[in-house]
């Protein structure tokens, strides 16, 4: 452990850091608005400490750690996403919980859990990283406890990961077993330098699919999804959704190149069914859903099939599709969160359909912003929803593989489906009788709103303009690609 | 002078948008004047153009007004074209079409859509002149549909009753399906000769096609569909007795002037192709023959005085087209003027009837108008004779024994088309008087209470007056040798050989001509004037005759036939697929995503050890393909 | 040491066995405990004695002392027994049972069909495991207390009981 | 520069709007008309000033060029030529009239109504105008929201379905397009080495022909549902009928027309193997159209569905002729996309008035309207003959031109169209028959046209009688694109050596293990 | 030392997985169902000692150390949640915690 080794670690460590400080602060006294404002210093410290180090090639911290483009652009991005969860979180919880602080040094830790996923080199760091994720999600998950809801969704959550992880620890086993290493690029050289596969081996990587599968929540691991969204406080969904989903896609991508996953054809099918199944599992369960926040999970199912598509590309185009294709799922998800959020009353979240009805004339930008998310989600142009589907289209294009591709059309029609009808729930006619609901002080809803505004704006500037991304993302994935 | 040419057509067409703009507003005079006046004045710039034409002789004057539009070489021109055929129509169109104007300011004067019903008269008389002095095909086509829409706003002119509309609608449509064959044969025309200049056509298809050829026989027979639908001839005439809701004057206008010998000037227009064809001038010649017997025998069973009429129109068409058919043009030619007199002088006076009688059509309640109605019974008389061709005095037994000489002694006429033609001309003596006698002998059974004025009375005196005088022009060669009419049009159509075996006898066939309407006229008298006798009542009486009746007066079935075999299946299959079967498909779809999406939100159930399953399902699944080779 | 390692495996099997199906939680903790002694003597024959000792202190030890713990404070009851006897109808397990061992089967099968050596060699001794662990995989042991920090704010805050604002039945479940 | 300005007015007039519709009811339209109106202008001068320098600078009057997206070739690419010069003229027309009808009927949201009338516009003008395939698909699928939400917002009484369905239409079968435009993309890049959207680099690949078959497929797939071509056209009649007048109108006259103008600009040049091949079936397709159309427009009794169904039917003359490759033919296809707007619109335009004085569109509930209404009765009247295709007026042009084209190219199935216009006549005729004329009795006494109605309505007659008597300038104009399009099937073919494969880029992955036991070749 | 088999060591490790994998599909206690989980982790713990003593690495020994500790973080979290969702629900039963579906 060098010095170098913490310059580069650094953007963890400023958030361990803070996780620890706001907990001491947490003992001293208990202040919502300094631990949200510190929340927010460490993260702004995190994101310097990232911008440091934005131009190495490739460092790894042996064994556990490497740090690489790919590794950098995602640490941003997961950073800068549980940023904007923060940001949005302080109206949210001012009002709900006593006990606002605890949420912070989760947030913290959680953040952390997916900043390790993303730059971990070795089983035991990837193991680590996602279990530090879980088990501050378990926690944030159920953090509203006196909801009922927030504790199902929490023990579901908390039984399903540990089952799921049992998964993912006895297929790494199995084959480390085999491999005799637990370093991705260790397992990746065992197997070049093997001429036969090992089945034993493949049925490791096929239980370790269990596990990072059931973190993305595809089929059919993706059971979990709906409930816990729902169960979960708005901005905690958002964060599953973003993050939590986002720092195992690094993941997956890193573990797959390194350990040459594209090499076996056994699993690039179980990824094409799996792909393929999301896709339709989730469109075609989101299709009558009423609760927004459960049509959101659905939605964000079959988003990760469609991310799988350019996964399963596996050349640059490929990566860089599913990074750029990430980064659009991320504002998109945060804006349509973030409106639940906003909207959301003390006594629950703002889930259903009806809660919508009539948005748009009664709160027009908000709606707008809304329907802007939504749009994106259903990959129409003007949104960088548009651009990401784009991206991952030409991915699955430039590398034929045109039946994922076609389903990925047919999909995002029967998605369609679902997104127009929350649009179309907006520009109905409000029901004439509504009580006006109980909302805070404007003030609190500066922030979240402004993040709101910032969100919408860079989807739009995405969709309209992607250079500047796709470059950053062309620039940084060089050395993820010329590492492999 | 014939700078002029385009404002033929132009007047009627500018007083029709006049009428339209602002007929509402104008004072009703102003809108009879403007309406009969700018066809009027038509008819006298014709006049002036034809004495010009006369004196002059060109073959023929074309008048180019601008280039319509121009694609890939296509180029027709809204051009006017004027020879002896044209200028024929065109007078006939002009004169007869301004009397009936005149006779319409009388007739129509009660009526309070007096400006719609002018401007709708002007655009029918303006199309009809666009019709037949068009130079190319195209024109032509946009005269011949302008024709068909104009027939349809007249007919349905009292629209308040449906049935009207109905009428107007099927005359539209059905002449629509005659359009759409000679819209066809249009198409080829321009594939073959790569223009549809008339001229250009006519003088070239010669040398491009063979006599007999196959392209020839098609292009021939699909003008002939088109010609068929306009004309009312078989199969297509069912649309002519239903067009007699319209107003009379409409009808006269209709079936004298304009629309239903515009498929005789096609014909006339396109003889080149015609003479290429010689199986299409049986068929027109067939059609003729058959058409004319069939409406014949229908005549004689109607009550309604106008469905007569009209049957007696589809009748004389087929006259015609079995002159055009033996390729006796100038015959059929000759014929389609003298039976524009005549007819429109008999729809005329029927209108005066009408209108006398309350719109009683049916001419079971009329009677001995004889007295009643004098003028109109002189000329009705006259007109009547004429179409009945009685002998010497009439115009019409000078253009009809033409037909009937050139369908046996022409070149391509046999004895069967003479033999229809003879008892066609039998039948028609029988229904024309017939009319006569019901309508004005016998007792009165309605009282007159509008006896027609001025307005009306004088366009009859013309009309009768030409009924008679016109047949003087062209007499046949065994009277004496006066061929006016035929020479005029020998530059357009081609004359006619005669066989010369039987060219001796023809004073003989004149007399057998003579002699069956004279038959037909006492038959008339034996029937419906003098007390029938009880072999004659028997014979009215049997049920055969009562079927045949019952058979004919449905108009031989036609339009039964066709109801079933086009109308029903239309609106059945319209009806049943009224929501469109294909949208069903897709609603399958959404209802099969629908289902999907129920059973799929079973597996949601909330319940955490089946969501473990799932987990398990997976885990077994992906092993299972690792396990598999 | 074969055979303890086969009996110590049986003895795990059987014991684990009793676990999933007694129906009284106490007895089946008590079963755990004895599959986790097991599964250390296994480690044992194995060739790791620090982690036989980590399992009796910490499975066997912690963890089922402080499941014993909750059932304590949740004052569990016969009833809780008779209730358990009622869930473990045939009828409910079969199905997910037979499903698991279609997955053991297979597990098996790959397992088996794998030709590996036997394990024949030094055991890993406490001192490797300990250079290991604050060698190479010093980050890691750094990230367990952070995942020990959540889980404790996590248990701290999920743990306190709060007087509760019941709204229950107010709340309407939705479809 | 002239070009991007008129989106830049219509995008910006939209966003004004909106914005002064919380101030006012009435700016919002006015200010939508004047944006409209401007684009109006510039178009007619282009129209009027340019045709002078078309035969100097080739087809294309006008070019606009800046990059967008340089890493994948993309850029923001317009070009005017005849063709999209005609379709501009047409939709800024069509865009004034349906601001003007919507001056009464519009009362709610008026700002959002033109925000989204606008931002419709623009999309279209933008598909009109593009160069580059992925602007176009931009544009193509821009136009559509706002479109969903004038229909969603605005509409009849089952408007949700019908905004859910046209939008679902036109997606799934835009998203077809944009993988035949990848797939393009990445063939012509792999072949040439030149990665880029631009149409004109891309209008020359010569592909092998399954390949070709493929790529065109898709773009069909968009081309014919939003034409629409029988059994696609499922979405039309609901979308028609359920917009409020102004959607309808912009629906009928210009939303289908991108279906048309995609064929001509893309199927036509860029595919000609392949739609040589499948010219036979797409006749046949358009015959079908016509006929199923007329078939379905005669039975219907909601006004505004039967002029759909028109609508369907009349579009398959537009594939039937644009199928024909030559000149008569997607002349007349051009004429047809004009005329058809000019009179369908009017149609649905009719169809408003009569929904603002009745509150129905159920033709059984009308009739006998002549007596009140003689002013509407005449210019519907004229417009039903339209829809039929009297001579004299556009339409006519339109039809006969393609009829003439089309049966050069394939006799029976044209014979078959030719019935079409039966039919057409027995729809048409039923709309007159069913509304103006019949009983006038338990009717009540309608106001006849205003003077603003009558401003929408005069300018269409006018317009429809100059294209039926003297189309020569519209035909002028295209004339240059239609010979474009037309070059790789009027050009006796160059074998060409080098014909571009179903290949793009491998995925890197090198080596496939296979299990154990089985033997193992090295790729 | 000894002559024990791989196979076995990973056999004993996926039964005793599959048994705890069986006990959390069948039981309705959230508590038991936690046991199981726990069992199901050890199992995969024991797999990475025999890999580890096939490697003769501690590697694998720390990787379940590491399992340990988050075995441990794991159940305190469950079972603090699980006191939560008793003073709830009055009940252990995870069929009842079934508020969220479709």
């Amino acid at each position: 452990m060098s010095r170098n080794d913490l310059l580069y670690l650094m953007p963890l460590l400023v958030l361990a850091g803070g996780a620890i400080l706001n907990m001491l602060l947490v003992a001293v006294k208990r202040t919502h608005k300094i631990m949200y404002v510190l929340t927010i210093l460490v993260h702004i410290g995190a994101l310097l400490a990232l911008y440091n180090i934005k131009n190495i090639t490739a460092y790894t911290v042996y064994p556990l750690f490497i740090l690489d483009g790919l590794a950098v652009f995602n640490l941003g991005l997961i950073l800068l996403t549980s940023l904007a969860v923060t940001l949005l979180s302080y109206a949210y919880f001012e009002q709900r919980e006593e006990r606002k602080e605890e949420y912070y040094i989760l947030l913290l830790l959680a953040t952390l859990g997916a900043c390790v996923l993303v730059i971990s080199r070795h089983f035991a760091s990837f193991f680590l990283g996602l279990e530090v994720l879980s088990v501050s999600l378990y926690s944030l998950i159920a953090y509203l406890r006196t909801r009922e809801r927030s504790d199902e969704a929490g023990i579901k959550y908390l039984i399903l990961a540990a089952f799921s992880s049992a998964f993912l620890l006895f297929g790494m086993a199995l084959v480390y077993a085999v491999s005799g290493t637990m370093e991705f690029s260790g397992i990746g050289n065992y197997l070049s330098s093997s001429r036969e596969l090992d089945t034993l081996l493949l049925t490791g990587f096929g239980l370790m699919i269990v596990g990072i599968g059931f973190k993305l929540g595809v089929v059919p691991f993706h059971m979990w999804a709906p409930d816990v969204y729902q169960g979960a406080p708005a901005p905690v969904t958002a964060f599953i959704a973003t993050v939590s989903k986002g720092g195992m896609v690094a993941l997956l991508i890193r573990f797959f190149s390194q350990a040459g996953g594209y090499r076996y054809p056994d699993m690039l099918l179980i990824f094409t069914i799996i792909a393929i199944a999301s896709m339709f599992a989730g469109n075609l369960l989101a299709l009558r859903q009423k609760n927004i926040k459960r049509l959101l999970a659905y939605s964000s199912i079959s988003h990760l099939g469609y991310l799988l598509v350019a996964f399963l590309a596996g050349n640059k185009l490929g990566v860089e599709a599913v990074s750029f294709y990430l980064v659009a799922y991320f504002i998109t998800s945060l804006g349509a969160f973030g409106v639940v959020t906003i909207l959301s009353d003390k006594d629950r979240d703002a889930d259903k359909l009806r809660d919508y009805r009539g948005l748009l004339w009664r709160r027009p930008v908000t709606a707008a912003i809304f329907i802007a998310m939504l749009l994106s989600l259903a990959g129409i142009p003007l949104t960088a929803g548009f651009v990401g589907k784009f991206y991952l289209l030409a991915a699955g294009v430039n590398t034929q593989l045109w039946l994922l591709v076609v389903m990925l059309v047919i999909n995002s029609v029967i998605g369609l489906y679902y997104y127009i009808k929350v649009i179309a729930v907006m520009f109905a006619q409000p029901n004439a009788k509504r009580e006006p609901r109980k909302l805070l002080h404007p003030v609190f809803y500066l922030t979240s709103g402004s993040t709101m505004m910032v969100l919408a704006l860079l989807l739009v500037w995405v969709g309209i303009n992607p250079n500047g991304l796709m470059q950053l993302i062309h620039g940084l994935l060089d050395t993820f690609i010329a590492a492999r | 002078m014939e700078n002029l040419l385009w404002l033929i057509p132009a007047l009627p067409f500018a007083g029709a948008l006049l009428l339209i703009l602002f007929g509402r507003r104008m004072p009703r005079n102003l809108v009879a004047i403007l309406g009969a006046g700018s066809v009027g004045i038509s008819a006298l710039i014709t006049l002036l153009i034809g004495f010009q034409f006369l004196s002059a002789r060109p073959d023929f004057y074309v008048q180019q007004v601008w280039t319509w539009f121009d694609v890939a070489g296509f180029t027709p021109g809204i051009a006017f074209h004027l020879d002896a055929l044209s200028l024929v129509f065109v007078f006939v169109v002009t004169f007869v079409g301004f009397l009936i104007h005149v006779y319409s300011a009388g007739y129509m004067a009660d009526e309070e859509d007096f400006a719609r019903f002018f401007a709708c008269m002007n655009l029918f008389v303006g199309s009809m002149l666009m019709l037949v002095l068009a130079d190319n095909l195209l024109l032509l086509y946009l005269g011949w549909e302008g024709v068909g829409l104009c027939s349809y706003l007249l007919i349905g002119f009292w629209y308040k009753n449906p049935a009207n509309g109905y009428a107007a609608r099927k005359a539209f449509i059905i002449t629509r399906v005659g359009d759409t064959a000679m819209a066809i044969g249009l198409f080829i025309l321009f594939q073959t000769f790569g223009t549809l200049n008339i001229q250009a056509i006519l003088s070239e298809a010669p040398q491009t096609w063979p006599i007999g050829s196959q392209m020839a026989v098609l292009v021939a027979f699909l003008l002939l569909g088109g010609a068929v639908g306009k004309s009312g001839q078989l199969p297509l005439q069912t649309w002519l007795p239903d067009a007699m809701a319209g107003p009379t004057p409409v009808s006269a206008l209709i079936h004298a002037a304009t629309m239903v010998t515009a498929g005789v000037y096609l014909i006339a227009r396109t003889n080149v192709i015609f003479e290429l064809a010689p199986a299409a001038m049986l068929a027109v010649a067939i059609i003729g023959a058959v058409t004319l017997l069939i409406a014949g025998c229908t005549a004689l069973t109607q009550y309604d005085l106008k469905r007569v009429l009209a049957y007696s129109t589809i009748s004389q068409i087929g006259y015609m087209f079995l002159a055009l058919g033996v390729g006796a043009w100038s015959a059929g030619i000759f014929h389609f003027m003298i039976h524009a007199f005549f007819k429109a002088l008999l729809f005329l006076c029927a209108g005066a009837i009408i209108i006398a009688l309350h719109h009683e059509q049916d001419m079971r309640q009329m009677g001995g108008l004889r007295r009643a109605l004098p003028v109109v019974f002189w000329t009705f008389l006259i007109g009547a004779a004429s179409l009945a061709a009685l002998p010497l005095v009439t115009a019409g037994f000078y253009s009809k024994d033409q037909i009937l000489w050139y369908a046996l002694a022409g070149e391509r006429g046999n004895v069967w088309l003479y033999l229809a033609a003879l008892v066609g001309a039998f039948i028609t003596a029988i229904y024309t008087f017939r009319m006569v006698f019901i309508t004005f002998y016998g007792e009165a059974k309605t009282h007159v209470s509008h006896p027609p004025g001025m307005v009306m009375v004088v366009p009859l005196i013309i009309l009768a007056i030409l009924s008679i005088v016109g047949g003087f022009i062209e007499l046949p060669h065994n009277f004496a040798h006066l061929t006016l009419f035929s020479d005029l049009l020998q530059p357009v159509l081609p004359g006619i050989a005669v066989d010369e075996t039987i060219g001796e006898s023809e004073w003989m066939f004149q007399l057998l001509a003579a002699g069956v309407a004279l038959v037909g006229v006492f038959l008339a008298y034996l029937f419906f004037y003098a007390r029938r006798t009880a072999f004659e009542e028997s014979i009215a009486r049997s049920s055969l005759a009562m079927a045949i009746r019952q058979f004919w007066f449905s108009g031989w079935g036609f339009d039964k036939l066709y109801d079933t075999l086009f109308v029903r299946p239309f609106v059945y299959l319209a009806n049943i697929n009224k929501n469109d079967i294909i949208d069903s498909v897709y609603n399958g779809l959404a209802a099969f995503a629908r289902s999907v999406n129920k059973g799929l939100s079973q597996t949601q159930s909330g319940i955490m050890r089946w969501y473990m399953m799932g987990v398990v399902v997976g885990a077994i699944l992906i092993l299972t393909i690792s396990l598999l080779p | 040491m074969e055979l303890t390692f086969y009996v110590a495996s049986a003895i795990a099997i059987i014991a684990t066995i009793m676990v999933i199906t007694n129906y009284n939680m106490i007895h089946a903790l008590l079963y755990l405990v004895v599959s986790f002694l097991a599964v250390a003597v296994v480690f044992f024959t194995l060739g790791a004695p620090f982690m036989a000792a980590l399992e009796v202190i910490i499975y066997a030890g912690a963890i089922v002392v402080l499941i014993i713990f909750v059932i304590m404070m949740l004052n569990l009851t016969n009833e809780d027994v008779q209730q358990e006897r009622t869930w473990l109808r045939p009828k409910t397990w079969i199905g997910p049972a037979l499903l698991s061992l279609v997955l053991l089967g297979e597990l098996a099968y790959l397992v088996i069909a794998e030709d590996m050596p036997t394990i024949n060699n030094q055991p890993v001794d406490a001192r490797q495991v300990g250079l290991a662990l604050y060698g190479p995989y010093l980050l890691g042991v750094q990230l367990c207390g952070m995942l020990l920090m959540a889980g404790i704010v996590g248990a701290y805050h999920l743990g306190r009981q709060k007087k509760k604002v019941v709204h229950r039945f107010l709340e309407r479940s939705e479809i | 520069m002239i070009l991007a300005w008129i989106l830049i007015i219509l995008m910006a007039g939209g966003v004004l709007a909106w914005i002064a519709g919380r101030l006012n009811t009435t700016l919002p339209r006015w200010i939508a008309l004047v944006a409209t109106f401007a684009c109006l202008c510039m178009t007619v001068y282009l129209w009027i000033e340019l045709p002078a320098s078309t035969d100097a600078v080739g087809n294309w009057i006008m070019r606009f060029q800046t990059p967008w997206i340089p890493q994948w070739g993309i850029s923001f690419h317009l070009a005017l030529d005849g063709l999209s010069l005609l379709m501009l003229l047409l939709t800024f027309f069509l865009g004034i009239l349906a601001i003007l009808t919507s001056w009464r009927e519009i009362d709610t949201k008026v700002g959002f109504f033109h925000f989204n009338l606008l931002w419709v516009l623009a999309g279209i003008s933008g598909v009109f105008l593009t160069m580059d395939l992925f602007l176009f698909y931009f544009f193509w699928e821009v136009m559509l929201i706002p479109m969903y939400f004038l229909i969603g917002i605005w509409g009849h009484e089952n408007r949700t379905y019908a905004a859910y369905k046209f939008f679902i239409f036109t997606q799934a079968s835009g998203l077809l397009m944009l993988l035949s435009i990848l797939g393009l993309y990445f063939v012509h890049g792999y072949s040439t080495g030149v990665y880029t959207f631009n149409y004109f680099e891309l209008v020359g690949t010569s592909f092998a022909p399954e390949v070709g078959a493929l790529l065109m497929a898709g773009f069909l797939a968009a081309f014919l549902v939003k034409l629409p071509v029988v059994p696609f056209h499922s979405w039309l009649p609901d979308a028609h009928s359920q917009a409020p007048t102004a959607g309808s109108v912009i629906l009928a006259g210009l939303l289908l027309k991108t279906g048309a103008y995609g064929l001509l600009r893309f199927v036509i040049p860029m595919f000609p193997d392949a739609a040589q091949a499948f010219a036979p079936w797409a006749m046949l397709l358009g015959v079908i159209g016509i006929l199923y159309g007329a078939i379905l427009a005669f039975s219907q009794t909601d006004l505004k569905r039967l002029v759909a169904y028109t609508s369907v039917s009349h579009m398959g003359f537009v594939i039937l002729g644009v199928f024909a490759f030559n000149e008569l033919a997607l002349q007349g296809v051009i004429m047809q996309m004009i005329t058809h707007g000019l009179s369908t619109g009017a149609l649905f335009l009719l169809a408003g008035f009569l929904y603002d004085r009745l509150h129905t569109r159920d033709i059984r509930k009308m009739g006998g309207f002549w007596t009140s209404v003689p002013k509407m009765g005449v210019i519907a009247l004229v417009f039903v003959m339209a829809s039929l295709g009297l001579p004299g007026l556009g339409n006519f042009i339109a039809e006969f031109l393609t009829l003439v084209g089309s049966w050069q190219a394939n006799n029976w199935l044209t014979v078959f169209a030719t019935l079409g216009l039966v039919a057409a006549t027995a729809y048409s005729l039923r709309i007159m028959q069913k509304i103006f004329l019949g009983n006038t009795a338990n009717h009540p006494a309608l106001a006849d046209l205003s003077l603003r109605e009558l401003m929408i309505a005069v300018p269409l007659v006018v317009l429809i009688l100059w294209l039926g008597l003297y189309p020569q300038p519209v035909l002028n104009t295209a004339r240059a694109s239609v010979t474009e399009q037309l070059q790789a099937y009027t050009n006796p073919k160059v074998a060409e050596p080098a014909q571009a494969m179903l290949q793009t880029e491998a995925s890197d992955s090198l080596t496939i293990h296979t299990l154990k036991g089985r033997t193992y070749e090295p790729k | 030392m000894t002559n024990i088999p791989m196979e076995a060591g990973l056999l004993l490790a996926g039964i005793l997985f599959t048994l705890g994998l069986i006990s959390v599909l069948i039981r309705r206690n959230i508590i038991f169902m936690l046991i199981s989980v726990e069992i199901m982790l050890n199992a995969a713990g024991l797999a990475f000692i025999v890999a580890a003593t096939r490697w003769a690495q501690p590697d694998g020994q720390v990787m379940f150390i590491f399992i340990l500790t988050m075995a441990a973080a794991e159940v305190s979290v469950g079972l603090a949640l699980i006191l939560q969702l008793h003073h709830q629900l009055k009940t252990l039963d995870s069929d009842a915690a079934n508020k969220m579906f479709g």
